[in-house]
């Protein structure tokens, strides 16, 4: 598919040292104005949904009511029996979902956290879809561990509440872990989101004509005004979310393959899941954020401010991400291999051989080779090339879950007690149902909330640079801080 | 919850039949007595609606001394819900409310009565174990541990049947007042026990009535042996004399039984169990029997063999004639024998002849009368010391064929039926019961189960079950037991001997009440003749000294010429082996949840049964599809790789066995086929016994009328039944079956569907001979230090901890100083018979789960009986190695479970067992994947509330249908928590009992401090330990080989347990991990005969060739 | 263009959090009061009616009745039983105490006897039910012999039953009761002679008694106790009690 | 038409662009004005320079928020894990050698203190949520939010004067100079 790009002009001439500087791809194209941009975004939410969101809405919605709703209720009033798991594997396909939800959560975090730290200015883009989807999926992920107690009606029993019976939690069991590092994620990113979207709030809350509208969007903008004395926190406060959210979306998915890592069940029991586990949330984050993004870009017609370029940026990272992943893959092979431990080699040999070869089989063309083709600058320009790869690595990225709990509780230690695991039909509905669920709420937020970070994109524009118009002017700003201000904008840019 | 249901039911007095009846001794005794018993069960039988029935029974175990009933329960109102406290009015002697009392009793069996110490808490029987006091007891199989569900089975019959028809029991008593009467010819038909009581009321009854006749029938026990033997003479066998022990498809320590295995299984032991110490010593091999088996189809037994001889069961007379011929006894000559079996008939030969009188030949129930003669004349050659040949007191009953023949004459006008067997279901079926039955013009059948029979005689009288009935029996040695009732009948059941004194009377019923005794009282009584303290002894120890008289053995051959003249089976003429089922027997036990959903010992099916081909017979009879191999291999790349795929007929739920039909003569049956590794080439194994009644369409079983049920819940729709292609002439063995595959599959549910360990050192063996390991020649000596260094063992390095398990003040954490449990299960002993695992069911009260989740892997038992064949890759491959392995919690000092569990519902105790309190757990399961012996179970859905055998009911939630009130609650074990669903649970070595026996200690604690002073009285830890191997758990006491030990690890070499720890055969099952499990396995020994390990080279090899 | 919202929103969000803060403070304190500190299941105070209005204050304190006569298992089961009608019948039978009270007709229907006659009415016992008092969860399996045989007294966890005109319950019966009894059992620990002597007083009791430390089990060797708290530490050493703390000692 | 006298807020003045806001900045800062603000659809760089606006103390918030976090996790754990109810599981130690174990939740209250911290304290620090202010009132502030770049000076502070402060606006190259009042 080809798409129109207006090749940017080189910058407009600036007086003082001259500097080697490349040529930059814009990040937002055919100089659209501030207020191109604020129509553009806000119209997403103003203007009437095209019927292609109504198509979609009204079926995701019902999928979610259905699958979510009725699977979980289903579930309650009746046991966790109603779901494929067995005295053998006794998880199977909700804790996939689970973990599968959870890694698709990495990405938003991820784009505006460490991205923001290391001053990647694409991000500005997509950073509000992005961390949309992460609230939304771990939304779905924490439905999962939530309703897979046998006995939900007493999960707080996980709350170290004080009590009459004087009994506490285990501090020392990775679920326990899990419960406090989802639970942080998840606050902590609705933070980020939330702060984020405060002066955008305040943008459509200021074109909004409706009472209803102005009173809604007017509480959740408290009150912006675009002060530079809030700018001045808010900046510093938006930093330091950054700061905290990287090691926070790090751990999450440390503490997630602890549940693992720390078992002592073969297959399991690896101290490579960290890094490997990190590095397939962020994999399949990134897919997951094409695989939603490129269909936005073209509903609302958003090509000027998600440009090829964005997805050239997100095609690499999945292309090194995929890479890192592959290359765990290999080593557990390979410890396997090496350990001698007979039980270790004998899960992997199951896993590769065994009655799931198609599932490892599977994650490996999806998780390894099909982003190999991001290597040619053609794929990464052809967006159903893009498309297509994404889908792959979202499916890839269950099956990796797959293969590792379900094909290992399968076949562990003793053979006298394998056994085959089948989900069930509400397996089948419940996971349904939250990618129903998922895409009700990213459509819910499309219609509501400006997808695209108003603001930062403003501030991308080169105009926005107080001294974008002429330097003489400054006299107190000298040609070394000038210099050193491009030096740091091209640090943080020419790896993008 | 209405509140109706809380009330305390009122009954008028002289209506209350049903009761609590504790010992007989205070029966007979003082009037005192009588006004002390206490009513229990205020239900009035025949009255009452099935629901009344219910509400009143749910009333019961609420009323349970100081157990609660709540009243109103205030869910709308914040306030604490009233309970009360309803005490006995007059409190019965003996009975503290939460203490169990123990009653002697005995179950009657065709093998021999099965002497019983009963536990019952406050009138209600909980769980039977064998009683220790006797000195032939050697516990108990589990059909036996599963009886007890019987008693509470709720399908069981509550009504007096009239042609089929509910009635009246006054209706009956008066039939019968006129049968007793008039009663014509009148015969009665008994089951194949022994009992005095019977003998003497049958004795007296041919006085009152002549030409009264006494048949006996059970549909597995032909009498074969009595061909050789004598008429009502039976073969005990002295196991512990017996040095070589050749069984001619003898399943002895299975399912035909030869007087007590006891002594079988002390000398598999080799003298380790000497001073009456067990494990006092290593296993010596001079000291083991060797046991040689010929047989068809493994059977357990087969699995204890050190030379298993795989033939078809129509060759076995074949090679015992053989066998014969080489000991010097003039027989016919027989078929041809392979080059392998002559050297194995040859070396067997003079193993035996070496042995002499220390040798002992056995031959198999279903084998033919010439094969018993063959086996009797073996014995006598050698002039076995061992086999003794007893004169039973079944003698005086005619057989079957006499009863059949006696029908068709019509020369009966009333036939009583007390037989346990359901003749129009289990009779050859050439004999058309039921229309002979109809030839006789009053028929009564007394029963448990109102059946096929029951339904078909003129009158049906529901039974009492053994524990709730007086009576007696005989063991297989002779030994008198006395089988007392530890409940008035539940639903007005009458005894056998009550029927019997009936008709010995005017016809009226004595059932007795809690004024009077019954008349089986008075009968087993007057049997014994003992004066009131001595039958008060008596009682309490459940036996009387006896024995039986040893019998000289006919010596007839005549019929050995016959048994040689068998057909040799080809794939298109198929032998048939008509086989008991290890669930539920004849088919008496078609309603005993326990029974059904214990895998069967072999083949770990579930809830059905299946014919079992060889795999080589399935492939050359093309059924697909099945997987054959016990290590099926894919080739990858090339190469072969043990990659345990999918068996071919699927797993878990989806596991669906290929029907086939098989045709015999003019019959046919349509079912399902598993292989069954170890089994003879074209031969199929039929077990018998179910397919009593099926309405979903498949025409393998009896068409269930819902308006007369023959079957139970329980029993509906499970299995196929096989009676229906035996005959007469072939009702064990039958020749010239014909397969054809049905295109049609069915779901069966298995427990195991892996065989082989794939290369895991898990259940290990060794052998007395010396061995090949790894091109080292490996003694006897060797491999037994070399057991805990198997597999993975042998190059792991010892696991080393960073942090030390100790507390704040750098103390141990498991710290206990008085006890430190732990359990070791001796692997040579264990014959995989499941016996633990009902036991541990009844103890635990572990719900039943019916076959759909089976299928899907969630049964309950938390043993979990893995069995493993194995072969050698030099081995004979058609012939495999079988060794049993139970699993439950090993209780690991460093259980990987606990780590992982977020709310700390399972932690360690401070004698180290892993608890699990399940009023914590909120079920996340993780203990359960981290547990590397997935020894854990999940409770998916409210099995105990939910009623499983419903199909789909589960899945229905709160709308499927309850099983609350359902007789099986009153079952349950008080001091064990029922779990509710969502909850995890799992072996804890019987806690209960453990903390029963500390407590019951610090009691005797406080008794010697009453003397002096208190304060001065010093209780040290010594005080407090429980003495040396006091307490039993429900598994260790239950197992008929003691193959489980269990003890203080601090009573150091006074407890067996430790012992056992000691021995060299002792490893930790995957010790490699560092788990540290307090259970501990020992390794089994097999003792082959040196000449015949060329070609036996699997024998003892199970593990040791795995690197 | 005006302002949307009025001027006094912009401390609605202040308010409305402190109020939100002040209700949820409340909640907290309210379960903290009567979910923490008496747990409604485990009512301290619980008093209810009786189907005879038995008095322990009479039976014990005036009469002098030992708990054992009645809760006759106490010392032998799990169970400390409420006595059987027959027990009661014992004292309270035709023509002995009491025999014409009114309050005694439950028991007599309980017996199924005419209390003027004495004789018996032949009619159906209408069995008594007593209103249970002292309840802890299904789960959990207290011993009761396993207490009283240790040297714990029917005080520590009923109260003063013989001042009691009716019974309530003086603990609350919490899992963290019992825990902090088996963390410092001393606390309760008496003579095992003392164990149902409800007017025990361990300092009245150690100044008639004389008890010496002789081995240096709590302080000094040789040293006279007085107090409670030093006597229940020599008697928990000089008996080896060590209560658990772990789940199945009450779990099963 | 009600009389009463509205009370002034201050002068708002807008500007083209961002530059010309900066540099606007720089003189109102430079005539000693401290009640005046900036006001831009986005965050300029060096503005707060521009302005004199010190450096945010939030990061010292954040940082005492986290360190709480961290003790409440740590002393959570210590005490109910050791002091009060040690439990056996797999044999792991219940002394100070177990801490390591608690180490990710120490890590996880640390962020989430910090995160409320820093949500809590900054809503402090912009006295945000504040719905009503007299900018508000003003048609053309609301393009703040859009292509707008506003300065206001407010009349609390003590150099504003009516005339002098307009002038000094416009001078600078406000545009647009409205005089803001209180509503009410």
């Amino acid at each position: 598919m080809a798409e129109t790009t207006v090749k940017a002009d080189a910058p407009a001439k600036r007086e003082g040292p001259k500097l080697p500087v490349l040529e930059r791809e814009k990040l937002i194209l055919n100089k659209r104005s501030y207020n191109w941009i604020t129509e553009r975004i806000c119209g997403v939410v103003e203007n009437p949904q095209p019927l292609l969101w109504w198509l979609l809405f009204i079926p995701c919605a019902i999928i979610a009511a259905v699958g979510v709703g009725g699977g979980l209720f289903h579930l309650v009033s009746t046991g966790v029996g109603v779901w494929g798991n067995t005295n053998r594997a006794m998880w199977g396909w909700p804790i996939v979902n689970f973990v599968f939800w959870i890694g698709i959560g990495h990405a938003g975090t991820l784009i505006s956290a460490i991205l923001f730290l290391t001053r990647q200015n694409w991000r500005t883009s997509i950073n509000r879809a992005a961390e949309a989807m992460t609230i939304f999926a771990v939304c779905c992920a924490g439905i999962f561990p939530a309703f897979h107690v046998g006995r939900v009606w007493m999960a707080w029993f996980l709350a170290p509440i004080p009590n009459p019976n004087q009994i506490w939690q285990n501090f020392k069991s990775p679920l326990l872990w899990d419960v406090f590092a989802v639970s942080t994620y998840f606050t902590v990113s609705l933070i980020f989101w939330f702060l984020g979207m405060v002066p955008d709030l305040a943008t459509i809350r200021d074109r909004a004509t409706g009472k209803v509208r102005k009173f809604l969007y007017g509480i959740f903008a408290l009150g912006w005004r675009g002060a530079n004395r809030h700018w001045s926190h808010y900046e510093m406060a938006y930093l330091l979310l950054a700061a905290l959210s990287t090691p926070l979306v790090l751990s999450v998915h440390s503490v997630v393959s602890f549940d693992f890592a720390t078992s002592v069940v073969p297959g399991w029991h690896t101290t490579i899941f960290p890094p490997y586990f990190v590095a397939g949330a962020i994999f399949g984050g990134f897919a997951m954020v094409l695989t939603i993004m490129i269909p936005a870009r073209f509903i609302y017609g958003l090509k000027d401010l998600i440009t090829m370029k964005h997805i050239d940026n997100m095609a690499k990272i999945i292309l090194l991400t995929g890479s890192i992943v592959g290359y765990a893959y290999l080593m557990e092979l390979f410890m396997a291999f090496y350990g001698a431990a007979k039980y270790e080699m004998e899960a992997f040999k199951l896993r590769l051989t065994g009655p799931y070869w198609w599932a490892y089989v599977a994650m490996m063309s999806c998780n390894v080779i099909s982003p190999q083709l991001f290597w040619w600058k053609k794929c990464r320009e052809n967006l159903w090339v893009v498309m297509g790869v994404c889908m792959c690595v979202n499916i890839g990225m269950w099956f990796e879950r797959f293969v590792i709990i379900v094909t290992t509780l399968s076949r562990m230690w003793l053979p006298g007690d394998w056994k085959y695991y089948y989900p069930s039909g509400e397996d089948i509905m419940l996971f349904v149902g939250t990618i129903g669920m998922f895409l009700t709420l990213f459509l819910l937020f499309l219609r509501f909330l400006p997808c695209i970070n108003i603001a930062e994109v403003k501030w991308t524009k080169e105009e926005s640079d107080p001294h974008f118009e002429d330097q003489e002017d400054h006299p107190d700003e000298g040609a070394e801080k000038i210099a050193a201000y491009q030096m740091e904008l091209e640090k943080g840019e020419a790896k993008a | 919850m209405s509140k109706r249901v809380w009330n305390h039911p009122e009954v008028p007095a002289e209506e209350r039949d049903v009761l609590v009846w504790r010992s007989a001794g205070e029966l007979d005794g003082s009037a005192m007595f009588r006004e002390h018993l206490e009513r229990e069960f205020p239900e009035k039988n025949g009255e009452l609606t099935e629901e009344e029935r219910e509400l009143s029974r749910r009333s019961f175990v609420k009323l349970m001394g100081a157990s609660s009933a709540l009243a109103g329960l205030g869910l709308a109102s914040c306030r604490r819900p009233e309970s009360y406290i309803v005490p006995y009015t007059n409190a019965p002697e003996w009975v503290i409310p939460g203490k169990p009392l123990y009653y002697a009793s005995a179950r009657p069996t065709a093998a021999g009565g099965v002497p019983l110490l009963v536990t019952t808490f406050e009138g209600r029987p909980t769980l039977v174990a064998p009683n220790e006091d006797h000195p032939d007891s050697s516990g108990t199989d589990a059909f036996t541990q599963a009886s007890i569900l019987d008693l509470y089975d709720p399908d069981r019959s509550k009504d007096f049947l009239k042609a089929g028809k509910v009635t009246s029991k006054a209706d009956f008593e008066a039939a019968l007042k006129e049968s007793a009467a008039k009663p014509g010819k009148i015969g009665f038909v008994f089951g194949e026990d022994d009992s005095p009581t019977r003998a003497r009321l049958v004795g007296e009854l041919k006085k009152k009535f002549p030409g009264a006749k006494a048949y006996r029938y059970e549909a597995l026990e032909a009498n074969r042996a009595e061909a050789a033997l004598g008429k009502g003479n039976r073969l005990v066998v002295d196991f512990s004399k017996a040095d070589r022990i050749l069984s001619l498809d003898c399943d002895f320590l299975g399912l035909d039984e030869t007087g007590e295995s006891k002594g079988y299984f002390e000398r598999r032991q080799g003298g380790s169990h000497a001073d009456g110490k067990l494990y006092s010593k290593e296993v010596a091999p001079e000291e083991m029997n060797r046991h040689y088996q010929v047989e068809a189809a493994y059977t357990l037994t087969g699995g204890m063999a050190d030379h298993r001889l795989r033939v078809t069961a129509g060759r076995v007379a074949q090679i015992a004639s053989a066998i014969a011929a080489e000991l010097g006894v003039s027989v016919p000559a027989s078929g041809e024998l392979s080059e392998k079996e002559k050297l194995w008939v040859a070396e067997c030969a003079k193993d035996l002849q070496a042995a002499g009188g220390n040798a002992v030949v056995l031959a198999g129930k279903r084998q033919s009368a010439g094969l018993h003669q063959l086996a009797a004349a073996i014995n006598a050659k050698l002039g076995s010391a061992c086999a003794k040949i007893v004169a039973t007191g079944r003698g005086e009953f005619a057989d079957f064929a006499e009863l059949v023949a006696d029908m068709e004459a019509g020369a009966l006008q009333t036939l009583v039926f007390a037989t346990p067997a359901n003749p129009v279901f289990d009779a050859p079926a050439d004999v058309q019961f039921k229309e002979l039955l109809a030839k006789v013009p009053t028929t009564i059948h007394l029963g448990l189960r109102a059946d096929h029979t029951a339904r078909a005689c003129s009158w049906h009288v529901p039974a009492a079950h053994y524990l709730e009935s007086w009576g007696d029996t005989r063991t297989a040695s002779g030994s008198h037991l006395l089988v007392q009732p530890m409940i008035l009948p539940l639903h007005g059941g009458v005894g056998e001997l009550e029927l019997l004194s009936a008709f010995l009377g005017d016809g009226s019923l004595q059932l007795g009440d809690e004024q009077t005794p019954s008349a089986g009282y008075d009968a087993v009584r007057n049997t014994v003749q003992l004066q009131p303290a001595a039958w008060t002894e008596a009682l309490k120890n459940g036996y009387i000294d006896a024995s039986y008289a040893e019998a000289e053995a006919t010596g007839a051959t005549d019929q050995v010429a016959a048994s040689l003249q068998t057909p040799t089976p080809s794939k298109d003429a198929l032998e048939v082996i008509f086989a008991a089922d290890a669930s539920v027997w004849d088919g008496r036990f078609i309603n005993n949840s326990w029974l059904q959903e214990a895998p069967d010992p072999i083949s770990k099916l579930t809830w059905d049964n299946v014919a079992y081909v060889s795999p080589k017979t399935a492939e050359a009879l093309g059924i697909e599809p099945l997987t054959t191999e016990l290590e099926p291999e894919t080739k990858i790349f090339g190469k072969d790789v043990k990659n345990a795929p999918r068996p071919e007929q699927g797993e878990g739920e989806k596991a669906k066995a290929p029907m086939i039909e098989v045709k015999l003569g003019e019959a046919s049956l349509k079912i399902p086929v598993l292989v069954s590794f170890g089994q003879a080439d074209d031969t199929i194994v039929l077990p018998l016994g179910y397919g009593q009644g099926r309405d979903d369409g498949r025409s393998g079983g009896v068409v269930y009328d819902k308006a007369a049920p023959v079957v139970g819940q329980v029993g509906l729709n499970t299995g196929f039944d096989a009676y229906r292609l035996r005959t007469s002439q072939t009702d064990y063995l039958a020749s010239g079956a014909t397969i054809s595959m049905v295109f049609d599959r069915y779901p069966v549910a298995l427990t195991q569907e892996h065989h082989a360990m794939y290369g895991r050192a898990l259940a290990r063996e060794i052998s007395t001979d010396d061995i090949d390991v790894h091109h080292h020649h490996k003694s006897y000596e060797e491999q037994l230090k070399g057991v805990a260094k198997q597999g993975m063992d042998s190059h792991m390095p010892p696991n080393t901890s960073i942090y030390k398990p100790n507390d704040t003040e750098g103390k141990p954490l498991i710290s206990d100083d008085r006890h430190q449990w732990a359990m070791a299960i001796d692997l040579n002993v264990c014959t995989g018979c499941n016996s633990c695992l009902v036991a541990c069911q009844a103890e635990n009260n572990i719900p039943v789960v019916g076959k759909e989740q089976v299928a899907k892997g969630r049964e309950m038992h938390w043993i979990r009986m893995d069995r493993y064949y194995a072969v050698h890759k030099d081995g004979d491959q058609d012939n495999p190695e079988m060794i049993p392995q139970p699993v439950a919690c090993v209780q690991c000092e460093m259980a990987p479970c606990e780590t992982v569990c977020p709310v700390n519902a399972t932690v360690h105790t401070e004698e180290g067992l892993n608890a699990m309190a399940y009023n914590r757990c909120i079920g996340t399961r993780y203990c359960a994947n981290n547990c590397p012996y997935k020894a854990r179970r999940f409770n998916f859905f409210d099995y105990n509330k939910r009623n499983p055998l419903v199909p789909h009911n589960l899945n229905r939630g709160p709308w499927g249908k309850k099983q609350v009130g359902d007789g099986k609650h009153l079952q349950r074990n008080p001091n064990v928590s029922v779990r509710m669903r969502g909850v995890m649970e799992k072996c804890t070595y019987c806690v209960q009992r453990l903390e029963e026996a500390k407590i019951k200690q610090k009691q005797i604690q406080r008794k010697k401090a009453l003397g002096v002073d208190s304060t001065k009285m010093t209780v040290t830890a010594k005080d407090l330990r429980i003495p040396v191997d006091s307490v039993k758990v429900a598994c260790q006491s239950a197992c008929a080989s003691n193959a489980i030990t269990f003890g203080n690890l601090l009573d150091r070499k006074d407890a067996a347990v430790v012992r056992a720890k000691d021995s060299k055969r002792n490893y930790d099952l995957l010790n490699y991990i560092g788990t540290l499990p307090r259970t501990s396995y020992l390794a089994r020994v097999k003792n082959p005969n040196k000449e015949l390990t060329s070609i036996d080279k699997n024998v003892g090899r199970a593990t040791i060739h795995i690197h | 263009m005006a302002n949307f919202f009025p001027r006094w929103s912009n401390f609605m969000p202040l308010k409305l959090a402190i109020c939100a803060g002040a209700i949820a403070f409340g909640i907290a304190l309210t379960i903290a009061v009567y979910g923490y500190g008496i747990p409604h299941a485990q009512p301290v105070g619980y008093q209810p009616g009786q189907p005879i209005p038995y008095s322990h204050e009479i039976h014990v304190n005036q009469l002098g009745m030992d708990c054992r006569y009645c809760h006759s298992f106490v010392e032998h089961g799990a169970h400390a039983n409420v006595p059987s009608a027959n027990v009661c019948f014992n004292c309270h039978g035709p023509n002995k105490v009491k025999s014409d009270s009114p309050l005694l007709a439950p028991l007599y229907d309980a017996m199924a006897i005419d209390q003027e006659t004495g004789q018996s009415t032949g009619m159906e016992p209408k069995t008594l039910e007593w209103v249970r008092v002292h309840k802890i969860a299904d789960y959990a399996y207290f011993n009761h012999s396993a207490h009283v045989n240790r040297g714990v007294s029917c005080q520590s966890c009923h109260g003063e039953v013989d001042e009691m005109k009716k019974v309530y319950q003086a603990e609350d019966l919490t899992m963290g009761w019992c825990l902090d009894c088996h963390r410092s059992p001393e606390k309760h620990l008496r003579p095992m002679e003392e164990v149902f002597n409800l007017d025990y007083d361990a300092e009245e009791w150690l100044a008639q008694n004389e008890i010496v430390d002789s081995e240096g089990l709590v302080g000094e060797k040789g040293q006279r106790l007085t107090s409670q708290e030093e006597f229940g530490k020599f008697l928990k050493v000089h008996w080896d009690v060590q209560p658990k703390e772990s789940c199945a000692t009450c779990h099963r | 038409m009600s009389t009463t006298v509205k009370r002034v807020y201050g002068y708002l003045a807008e500007f083209e662009s961002a530059s010309k806001l900066y540099k606007a900045a720089e003189k109102v800062r430079d005539a000693g004005f401290e009640k005046w603000d900036c006001y831009s659809p986005y965050p300029i760089h060096g503005l707060d320079n521009a302005m004199g606006i010190k450096r945010s103390i939030l990061p010292y918030m954040v940082f005492f928020g986290g360190l709480t976090g961290f003790f409440t996790a740590l002393a959570l754990a210590y005490i109910t894990q050791v002091s009060i109810y040690p439990t056996v599981v797999q044999g792991k130690p219940a002394n100070i050698f177990t801490v390591p174990a608690f180490f990710p939740i120490m890590f996880e209250l640390t962020v989430l203190f910090s995160g409320f911290t820093t949500l809590f304290g900054l809503l402090g620090l912009m006295q945000l949520p504040r719905y009503n202010h007299p900018l508000f009132a003003s048609k053309q502030f609301a393009r703040v939010t859009d292509d707008g770049f506003f300065i206001a000076i407010e009349a609390r502070d003590p150099k504003f004067s009516a005339e002098s402060t307009k002038q000094l606006l416009a001078d600078i190259g406000g545009a647009n100079i409205e005089l803001v009042e209180d509503e009410n």
